[in-house]
């Protein structure tokens, strides 16, 4: 405590810049930072007494509607393109090839479900995962390693990176759509589930178990 | 020539002492030109007002001393004093008119020159050292977000293509749906085969519900499934002519009974 | 000619997009690339009709004092951090081998007497030029192959590239420090040593023919 308000103490001696000027440090950084930058790390970069997150609320209105964005990645900050513009990007495109189904299907459940174990990948697909698609999400750096589950066995689990919220543009996993968003985005099929089965409780459980800790809280 | 026995104590105590410290570390010169340079400066003067011919004396003396010293000079540095020393004697002669090829005069100004020049080119080369540089104090963008030129493979995946993945995992229940319900429905096909070997023994009405097999009667799912499967398949079977069917009134029981003439 | 009026015509059909919104599409191509983009790059990449030039104008304005600027590097812009804000950036320095003295002489003789010859850079020196000086120049691509010089031998020559003007900052060659200095003391003539050579007249022609091509017009 006593250490605490020394700490402030002494970092009120040092004048913090202006507002401006801070705007404009927060803007160097951004930019020049291969990887979004969190608040912290602003503040740890910035000079004392700065507040980098006053200045980003500037700097953000300050690219409204401009050719490029200051987007929110994770709890982390970034400067992006226009999502409009994006034509201009991929005019020279090379070869890209579309994600397997099995990869983009175990992506979207590690997305949904993170943290989650390669076992209960398998289980909500229906079919085991291989390992060539899980070193390819690794290798694409869109899933890493999350803790380990306290079961037994402690299996490892998977969680997607801040690479893949900046590829897929979501501020968070948790900006991904439910169910019933998808469904009524027609995204799923419109009709209900018929019956609402009496074997599928336990899957439906697990599943939206994950989901109300991604999504509900 | 009195001049000639002058001349080397024209260079001063310091300029030989400076010239003794050249020797020690003659490696730290790139060439004699870069040494030549160094002792141009202990004149501290001017570049183009330097005085070749003092500039040639003290290179020569600097041999003399790395020869008495038994250091060995690289080749070049034997060259450049032979040409200095020639330099020199030119310097000190009266211009011959008949003589060919450059005055020493002409040879000294380019040796000025020359100095004059890889002293710029040092100034300039710091200076340029010294701007502002890119990666030390400008930076380029940091995560360039061009995709001309790529030479890997990037995997594409859509925010809607992961979103449909997942939509397709959670419902791929709903679109097989007899997968997820095969424990809990009976199709007509088979409440018809199963009725099929029943029906020889049926001469009486029976209650279309006692077909039902075992275990079917109990769980209400399982038996809405299989008394629509029955029912189906006895109208099935009366359409073949098999069975008679009959119900009292609404909501009755749904009798059948084997056809007789059959 | 009338190939000429054709195309333009057929472009006249495409309305360009509105100079504001060419200026937003400008800022995220360059925002977009690392390395300086060409006008003709910009135009190619922009719609139809449009002008990346007048668009570069604007957007050079209004990024005046910010945290970055739009830089012009010979015939290509950037956009860079403000050099004032670089020691916001420690993170993102990344250590280059330091160059030796002889690198550094021989990278400011080519710079500022381009294109020159391994020999001229020898005359000046008074050594010879090592091969691995000239090799790590060339691996930075700081310098790159000149044409040949039209004397006896047609030597290559060198001289400074794109690269080298956006490390240094430097718009074009011609705002290399000291130049002006340096050419009116004529410490940048081809100057033979007298009595020498006969071919030396026609090396001295082809020098100056290169900067004259170089700085004067």
């Amino acid at each position: 405590m006593s250490d605490q308000t020394e700490t402030e103490q002494e970092q009120s001696l040092f004048e913090a810049p202006p507002m401006g000027e801070q705007e404009r440090m927060v803007e160097a950084v951004l930019f020049a930072s291969a990887e979004p930058v969190t608040v912290a790390e602003l503040a740890a970069r910035l000079p004392h007494g700065a507040d980098p997150a006053e200045a980003l609320v500037h700097l953000r209105r300050r690219y409204e509607g401009r050719g490029v964005q200051v987007v929110k990645v994770g709890d982390a900050w970034a400067i992006r393109s226009a999502p409009d513009l994006g034509f201009l990007m991929h005019k020279e495109v090379v070869e890209t090839r579309k994600l397997s189904r099995a990869a983009i299907e175990t992506l979207a459940i590690i997305a949904y479900h993170q943290p989650v174990t390669r076992a209960e990948i398998e289980e909500i697909r229906g079919v085991s995962v291989s390992r060539g698609t899980v070193d390819q999400l690794l290798e694409l750096e869109w899933i890493r390693f999350g803790r380990r589950k306290m079961t037994p066995g402690r299996p490892v689990t998977f969680v997607v990176t801040q690479s893949f919220l900046d590829h897929f543009g979501l501020e968070s996993a948790r900006d991904l759509p439910g169910l019933k968003e998808l469904r009524s985005a027609g995204l799923l099929d419109n009709r209900p589930p018929p019956g609402t089965g009496l074997g599928d409780d336990a899957d439906e459980g697990t599943g939206e178990d994950g989901q109300s800790e991604l999504f509900e809280d | 020539m009195p001049q000639d026995d002058f001349q080397p104590d024209a260079i001063s105590v310091s300029e030989r002492l400076a010239a003794e410290a050249l020797i020690v570390d003659v490696d730290g010169y790139e060439g004699p030109l870069d040494l030549l340079l160094t002792m141009a400066r202990t004149q501290k003067v001017d570049l183009r007002r330097v005085s070749v011919l003092q500039l040639a004396e003290q290179y020569l003396v600097f041999v003399e001393k790395a020869r008495h010293l038994r250091i060995e000079l690289a080749a070049d540095y034997l060259v450049m004093a032979a040409w200095l020393a020639f330099l020199k004697s030119r310097l000190l002669l009266p211009p011959d008119p008949t003589a060919e090829g450059p005055s020493g005069e002409d040879l000294a100004a380019h040796l000025a020159y020359q100095l004059e020049r890889l002293q710029a080119m040092r100034d300039v080369a710091a200076r340029l050292m010294a701007r502002d540089q890119l990666g030390r104090d400008f930076f380029a963008r940091g995560v360039p977000e061009a995709v001309n030129r790529v030479r890997r493979v990037s995997y594409t995946a859509t925010l809607m293509d992961l979103m449909q993945a997942y939509a397709r995992i959670r419902t791929k229940d709903e679109f097989r749906p007899f997968v997820m319900d095969r424990d809990a429905v009976m199709t007509m096909e088979e409440a018809l085969e199963r009725m099929r070997g029943l029906i020889g023994y049926a001469g009486t009405w029976t209650d279309i519900m006692s077909y039902i097999p075992e275990g079917w009667e109990i769980d209400p799912v399982r038996r809405r499934s299989a008394t629509a499967a029955n029912f189906a398949a006895s109208l099935q079977l009366a359409k073949e002519g098999q069975v008679e069917i009959r119900q009292g009134e609404v909501f009755a029981p749904i009798q059948i009974r084997k056809k007789s003439n059959v």
